[in-house]
């Protein structure tokens, strides 16, 4: 009982694959802008839970070397989500809408 | 032993063609050049060709190689080279000697044609590589000059190109006897890879000698059998004949030369020259490759006389004959009398070339008009024309004693009855034979007697000119008779190379007279049928003919070439045609998808293929900017600008990378 | 010190900059303007020749110095070693050493014939006509094109090699979409996208091979290729990537199908150039990469490869019969002679050990034969189509007829590029598929005789373009054609000898590769 | 480490994940995420990082929530959407879920039960930043000024 019970390495990595599965299926099928942004936050999210499990259940010594990508990460999408957020306002400015589905000036 | 004369082959094909270099970079105005050069070019050749033949009769079964390398490859060496023999000395003396009568025929015929000069250059060239075929000791330099052949003939067939139907005649000369050709290749190739050597005779090493020949075993038939597809090509043999009777569109004495005396014959003069290949193996002389050959031969001499008897076109009949005949000689081969064939070969090239120049000079004459039922009464007006068209046709017909066809019939004939296999082609050429004489007495009777019609009102005696060859090749025929009379077999030795034997209990025998009578029936029927026809009014041209009236659904069939055009029209050409068009539909739409699917990923979005339409019509602005902005537009040209199918893209792709993983693991 | 190899490589950039920097077209006005008022209605056709007589720099500078860098070529011919084996001029210098990057460069035979074919088509396409318009641009992009195809055949280590191969990808793109025809676009994307996306296999491919091996040297590669340069999955995963790369190049059915589009829509100065070199990098690379370092591979799915290269035999030229664009037609017949190629390097990849030494030589003599003849003539092809175009300003099969009574000089020098190309014996194609055909018979002998078919419908198309375009009643809209101008026969001319000179004494290249021939016939059975 | 605590915690994440990439109405959908952003925080506390799990909390909840919500606001005007589900997404999503949980279940060399470590403080994770990890620090405070920077440029009325 208690083998199930112990959140082993193979379980968060699960965990974290669901998460990242989320994140792409939000991506993926929404039609808001704002929540195709938040899909990604997520699947980045989802990289952060792997960065950390490595780390915690490396075998001895532990390098810091998770943490500190996972602490680089986060900045690094808040500062995505920054921009990524501006931009939908802007474009929303220009288009009235937010639906991604009628964004297509990027295509040549 | 002659090396001077040896080495100096190479001459023969390569005087004509330097002929023909010089006459196509004249100008059209100089007639008198371009002619003269031509004929001067073929005066040389005979000169050669004679002094050729002189040693090959000194020595009895001589034969002389000259081989070269005509280039390295690696390490290997591919050679090529000349033959002397017998078989080819005769070939050269034919060719050169018919050529020179034709070209000079042709000086007064072509007379008043724009591309005169062309004319020549052409002939020219075709005489060239006629007689490089005839002394080619290498089945690949045999090929290359047959090929050079077969282009001559394509350019002359067509050679007056604003006719439709002459360009169409020389795309079917060409792609019909190129089907044959292809299997000749393939022959060569086996040959090739079997033997090692494409070279006849090399001192014991060629592929037609003991050494080359025991290597090829069984496979010698196919080989056989394959290069036997490129003479029934070249040779108009059923069922690759359709072209022949179509390449009349050319002028009449290219007719007489390519598709008559000579080209045509090449084909059996192929069969004779790699005899060893047909032979090889052979119980009692018969091989299963031999047998093919006599029943093609058998088969298509008796459909082209049958044909024959029904065409009215004064060439085609010709034409039709000369199919005939060549089937004839092929039976010849098939059945083992090789010299009987060669012999036959060369007295119908001086014969048929008779008889077409003669058909020219009556077209000539009648303003070129060519339908023998709108001809009739020319014998007064023609006279010399008639004289000789009458040796030629006796000759055709079969005519023993003094025309030489019917002394190599008799031989061609008497081979045919002691094949042991069957009987049959002997009593199917004994009807060939009858067939012979009825369709030349009824061209005769339609052209020469009777009252004048419509086309013969103004008909002319041809210039000295056009006659002079016609008396020449009268007399050779008449000649050749005496030296081919079975009285003094030297030719039949000479050709195989062995030692005379005469005797003439063999000449006279049941035999003989049977064929004769038959020559003899054949005329008289002709007589007997045709004694009306020759004296329909001048406007009654479309009169029924006497056959036709008899039995009118057989007439058509024949009429209409037994409707074997028709029949490859409906299905070989339909059939090649449907999937030329099927290949370019698959190519456009199924192959082109098909890769676009596993090419491009963003295909599995649908969005692709319809975007690019959009992105082409949007596109036309910028077109003129270089760098960077040309590589950006490429690079959005995978691009639909939806975002989501990027990230979808993406996570296929990262699915991809899995996958390979895994099955790398 | 710069090596000859390097010189030949560089000059053509040097003269990509100069034609860059220099005034383009001097069009003396004085002269159109009197034209213009002699004639008020100036027809398209006399305008054009017109501004060709003017005085062209940009054409001139770019001939220049494909003058320059042909008679390095030629310099490297003279001074080649025809009976050492081995590369020669090497000049090796360290580029990247991280990743085993060398700038290697070197020929044999088959690099030197590629190097002299290159020499002679791109000057060659210089002379097609009608010009592009914005001629500075153009032959800018067409010089770096024959650097890049300089490079391409003389790089010995994959990774510059690689680099070569891939800048001919974007001149090739935008000289297809800047001075194309009808849907350029379409056509341009779809070259790129095709040769990319094998070139991206290919690359990917190496990059597997390299973490394995540890080099990118060819001749160390192909020493590895005997005893299996990789087992398992990951050598199949290699094979494939490498060959789709090649086949998509060549073009191999079915991977052909940007091909067509390509030729058809390229200006035909480009299209020379892509039926003469580019398609040629693909075999190149067949017979340098893909033989040596797969045999076992090639082995074992031989006569699937094979069926492949059947398929391109026949299936292309019954295409081409169905054409109605002459360029399109052309192109098809280009894979058709490809095909060839690839018929003669399967068939020897493919045959039982035992092979006899003559076959295997055989075929590779007559593949880098064909490839020289194929070159040389559908070059020549695309070039009289150009010609025809542009009196035409059409180039349907059926837009033309009876133009032999107008233009018999014209119609006969086409008449011998086409005769060359259905391979006629006495000029160049008939000696190379002789050979291929007679190495492909003896180790692929079903194969070799269906692919003879290809030769019959070949010249079933070319008898049908002759008698459409040459013969019958003159068409009308052909009666104003002018015959072969006199600048058009300088071209025509030599090109032709050439034909007749390869297909009369062809010994003179079999000497180029004939080393490297027995060399690499040893190699690969 | 408490396994009970270990699936309350996912069951919370993973539900409230799926809530926020699947609710129609987007400010629930907003207000799931910060809570599944919560739950992950919460992991991260249960493994041993808790300076990561503050972080997390400070700049998604404190400041990424809040821009979102605040955008969500701003336009306003089709805060619901109308399109029904996007199938190949699901599809693709489903497939990458299945490739990544085969992957992780056939590698066989993961740990099973975690080493005891020593906490890492704080001081250690500023120390670490500062030295080892200093030029990629200096980095990432280039780019959050840069964004910042490029955020305002953007949302920058025009001016006429």
């Amino acid at each position: 009982m208690y083998r199930i019970m112990t959140p082993t390495l193979p379980l968060v990595l699960i965990v974290s694959a669901a998460l990242f599965s989320i994140g792409l299926l939000a991506a993926l099928s929404r039609r808001h802008a704002i929540f195709i942004l938040i899909g990604i936050e997520m699947m980045l999210a989802a990289a952060n839970l792997n960065f950390i499990a490595f780390w915690r259940f490396a075998p001895p010594p532990h390098p810091s070397t998770g943490v500190m990508i996972a602490i680089f990460s986060i900045a690094i999408s808040a500062a995505e989500a920054a921009v990524g957020l501006a931009m939908v306002i802007a474009v929303y400015r220009h288009y009235r809408t937010t639906n991604v589905d009628e964004y297509d000036q990027l295509k040549g | 032993m002659n090396p001077g004369i040896l080495s100096n082959l190479w001459l023969l094909p390569a005087v004509p063609f330097a002929a023909a270099v010089v006459i196509l970079s004249l100008p059209k105005s100089r007639r008198k050049i371009a002619s003269g050069l031509a004929i001067a070019s073929q005066v040389i050749v005979l000169g050669i060709s004679i002094a050729a033949f002189v040693p090959t009769l000194r020595t009895p079964g001589f034969r002389a190689v000259q081989n070269f390398t005509w280039f390295t490859f690696g390490e290997q060496t591919l050679q090529l080279g000349f033959v002397l023999d017998p078989l080819a000395a005769a070939m050269l003396l034919m060719i050169s000697l018919v050529g020179l009568c034709i070209f000079v025929f042709s000086v007064g015929y072509m007379a008043d044609d724009v591309n005169f000069t062309r004319f020549f250059a052409y002939m020219s060239f075709f005489s060239g590589a006629m007689l490089g075929v005839a002394i080619a000791n290498s089945l690949l330099l045999f090929f290359m000059f047959w090929e050079l052949v077969g282009l001559a003939s394509y350019l002359l067939i067509g050679f007056w190109i604003d006719r439709p139907s002459a360009a169409a005649a020389a795309k079917k000369a060409f792609i019909t006897t190129r089907i044959g050709d292809m299997g000749f290749f393939l022959g060569m190739l086996w040959l090739y890879h079997g033997s090692g050597t494409l070279v006849f005779y090399n001192d014991g090493r060629g592929c037609l000698e003991g050494a080359g020949l025991a290597l090829l075993g069984g496979s010698a038939t196919f080989i056989a059998l394959l290069i036997f597809c490129g003479a029934v090509g070249k040779s108009g043999q059923f069922p690759l004949h359709v072209w022949l009777p179509d390449a009349m569109e050319g002028p009449t004495p290219v007719s007489a030369l390519i598709h008559a005396a000579t080209m045509v014959a090449a084909g059996v003069f192929l069969v004779a020259r790699v005899y060893p290949l047909f032979s090889l193996g052979a119980t009692n002389g018969v091989t299963s490759s031999l047998t093919v050959v006599v029943w093609i031969g058998v088969t298509t001499a008796l459909m082209a006389a049958l044909i024959a008897i029904a065409q009215s076109d004064i060439k085609r009949i010709l034409a039709y004959s000369t199919v005939s005949q060549l089937g004839l000689m092929m039976v010849s081969l098939g059945v083992g009398g090789v010299a009987a064939g060669i012999m036959h070969l060369l007295a119908h090239g001086f014969f048929k070339a008779l008889l077409f120049l003669g058909s020219g000079s009556v077209i000539h004459g009648c303003h070129h008009e060519q339908d023998i039922r709108k001809m009739g009464g020319l014998r007064r007006l023609m006279p010399v024309t008639f004289a000789t068209y009458a040796i030629g046709m006796l000759a055709l017909s079969g005519v023993p004693l003094f025309f030489s066809g019917g002394w190599s019939k008799e031989e061609i004939l008497h081979a045919t009855a002691h094949w042991s296999p069957s009987r049959a082609p002997y009593y199917l050429m004994l009807a060939g034979v009858v067939l012979t004489a009825l369709y030349m007495t009824r061209q005769m009777i339609y052209v020469f007697f009777g009252n004048r019609r419509s086309a013969a009102e103004h008909a002319h005696e041809s210039p000295r000119v056009m006659t002079m060859p016609l008396i020449v090749l009268a007399i050779g025929t008449v000649f050749l008779s005496v030296v081919l009379t079975p009285a003094w077999p030297w030719m039949d030795d000479y050709l195989t190379g062995e030692s005379a034997h005469f005797s003439i209990a063999e000449l006279i025998q049941p035999m003989l007279f049977i064929s004769l009578v038959l020559v003899g029936v054949g005329i008289a029927v002709g007589i007997w049928l045709y004694r009306k026809a020759g004296e329909q009014d001048r406007d009654r041209a479309a009169e029924v003919d006497p056959l036709e009236y008899a039995q009118p659904a057989v007439f058509r069939f024949l009429a209409n070439k037994m409707w074997i055009d028709e029949l490859y029209a409906r299905t070989i050409i339909a059939f090649a045609w449907a999937s030329a068009r099927l290949s370019d539909w698959m190519d456009r739409y199924f192959w082109d998808g098909l890769v676009r699917g596993f090419g491009a990923i963003g295909q599995l979005f649908g969005v692709f293929t319809t975007d690019m339409d959009e992105r082409c019509i949007n596109a036309g602005v910028d077109e003129t900017t270089v760098g960077a902005r040309g590589l950006g537009r490429l690079l959005s040209g995978a691009h639909s600008g939806q975002i989501q199918m990027y990230l979808g893209v993406v996570a296929v792709g990262m699915l991809a990378l899995l996958l390979l993983y895994a099955w790398l693991a | 010190m710069v090596g000859l190899i390097t010189a030949i490589i560089l000059i053509p950039l040097i003269g990509a900059l100069a034609v860059w920097v220099v005034p383009g077209q001097i069009i003396r006005y004085s002269e159109r303007r009197e034209a213009e008022s002699r004639n008020p209605v100036v027809s398209p056709i006399i305008t054009r020749r017109d501004v060709s007589t003017s005085v062209d720099m940009t054409k001139l500078i770019a001939l220049l110095f494909n003058i320059i860098s042909a008679g390095c070529a030629i310099a490297l011919w003279r001074n080649f070693d025809v009976t050492a084996t081995g590369l020669q001029f090497v000049e090796r210098h360290p580029w990247i050493p991280a990743i085993d990057a060398e700038y290697l460069v070197g020929v044999d035979g088959l690099s030197l014939l590629l190097v002299l074919l290159t020499s002679l088509i791109i000057p060659f396409a210089f002379f097609a006509r009608p010009a592009p318009e914005g001629s500075r641009a153009f032959y800018a992009t067409m010089l770096i094109m024959q650097s890049a195809l300089y490079g391409t055949f003389t790089a010995q280590n994959f990774v510059l090699w690689f680099l070569f191969y891939e800048m001919s990808l974007i001149p090739g793109f935008l000289l297809i979409k800047m001075w194309g025809g009808e849907n350029r676009d379409r056509a341009a994307t779809k070259f790129f996208l095709y040769t990319f996306l094998g070139s991206v296999a290919m690359l990917l491919s190496f990059l597997g091979i390299y973490l394995v091996k540890g080099t990118f040297d060819f001749a160390t590669l192909a020493n590895f290729g005997k005893s299996g340069l990789l087992s398992g999955n990951l050598a199949w995963l290699a094979f494939a990537g490498i060959f789709i790369g090649l086949a998509v190049k060549v073009p191999l059915f079915p991977f052909h199908t940007w091909l067509p589009d390509a030729y058809q829509t390229a200006p035909v100065g480009v299209s020379m150039v892509l039926t003469g070199l580019l398609s040629k990098m693909g075999v190149y690379g067949f017979v340098r990469l893909l033989l040596p370092l797969f045999p076992n591979e090639i082995k074992a799915i031989g006569p699937w490869l094979l069926a492949l290269v059947v398929c391109s035999i026949v299936f292309a030229p019954l295409a081409a019969w169905a054409q109605r664009d002459l360029k399109r037609m052309i192109a098809y017949l280009s894979i058709n002679h490809l095909g060839y190629c690839m018929l003669g390097l399967f068939a020897l990849a493919a045959a039982p050990a035992a092979a006899a030494t003559i076959d295997t030589q055989a075929a590779l003599s007559g593949v880098f034969m064909q490839i020289f003849n194929h070159g040389i003539t559908a070059a020549t092809l695309f070039y009289f189509v150009g010609l025809l175009e542009e009196r035409r300003g059409l180039r349907g099969i059926d837009d033309f007829g009876g133009m032999m009574q107008r233009t018999p000089l014209l119609c006969g020098w086409m008449s011998v590029a086409m005769f060359s190309s259905l391979g006629l014996p006495g000029l160049n194609g008939f000696v190379g598929e002789f050979l291929i055909f007679k190495g492909s018979f003896a180790m692929a002998a079903a194969f070799t005789a269906i692919a003879v078919i290809g030769l019959f419908v070949t010249a079933i198309v070319f008898m049908r373009a002759m008698q459409l375009l040459f013969s019958g009643p003159l068409s009308g809209n052909c009666s104003e054609f002018p015959d072969l101008l006199r600048s058009e026969k300088f071209v025509v001319v030599p090109v032709t000898l050439l034909m007749f000179g390869v297909g009369i004494a062809p010994q003179f290249i079999f000497n180029i590769f004939n080393t490297t021939v027995v060399q690499m016939a040893r190699l690969l059975s | 480490m408490s396994g009970v605590a270990f699936i309350l915690i996912s069951i919370l994440t993973l539900a409230a994940a799926l809530a926020t990439a699947t609710l129609p109405n987007l400010m629930h959908a907003a207000f799931c995420f910060v809570l599944a952003l919560l739950g992950l925080a919460s992991f991260f506390f249960l493994l041993g990082a808790e300076f990561v799990g503050l972080a997390l909390v400070f700049i998604y909840i404190g400041a990424v929530a809040v821009l979102i919500v605040f955008t969500i606001l701003l336009t306003r005007r089709d805060s619901k959407e109308h399109h029904g589900v996007n199938w190949s997404g699901v599809l693709i999503a489903f497939a990458v879920f299945v490739g990544l949980i085969w992957a992780v279940l056939k590698t066989q060399s993961l740990s099973i039960v975690p080493p005891h470590i020593r906490a890492l403080t704080v001081r250690q994770i500023g120390q670490t930043l500062m030295t080892g990890y200093v030029w990629p620090l200096q980095c990432v405070g280039l780019l959050l000024t840069a964004a910042l920077i490029g955020a305002l440029v953007l949302v920058m009325e025009e001016k006429k």
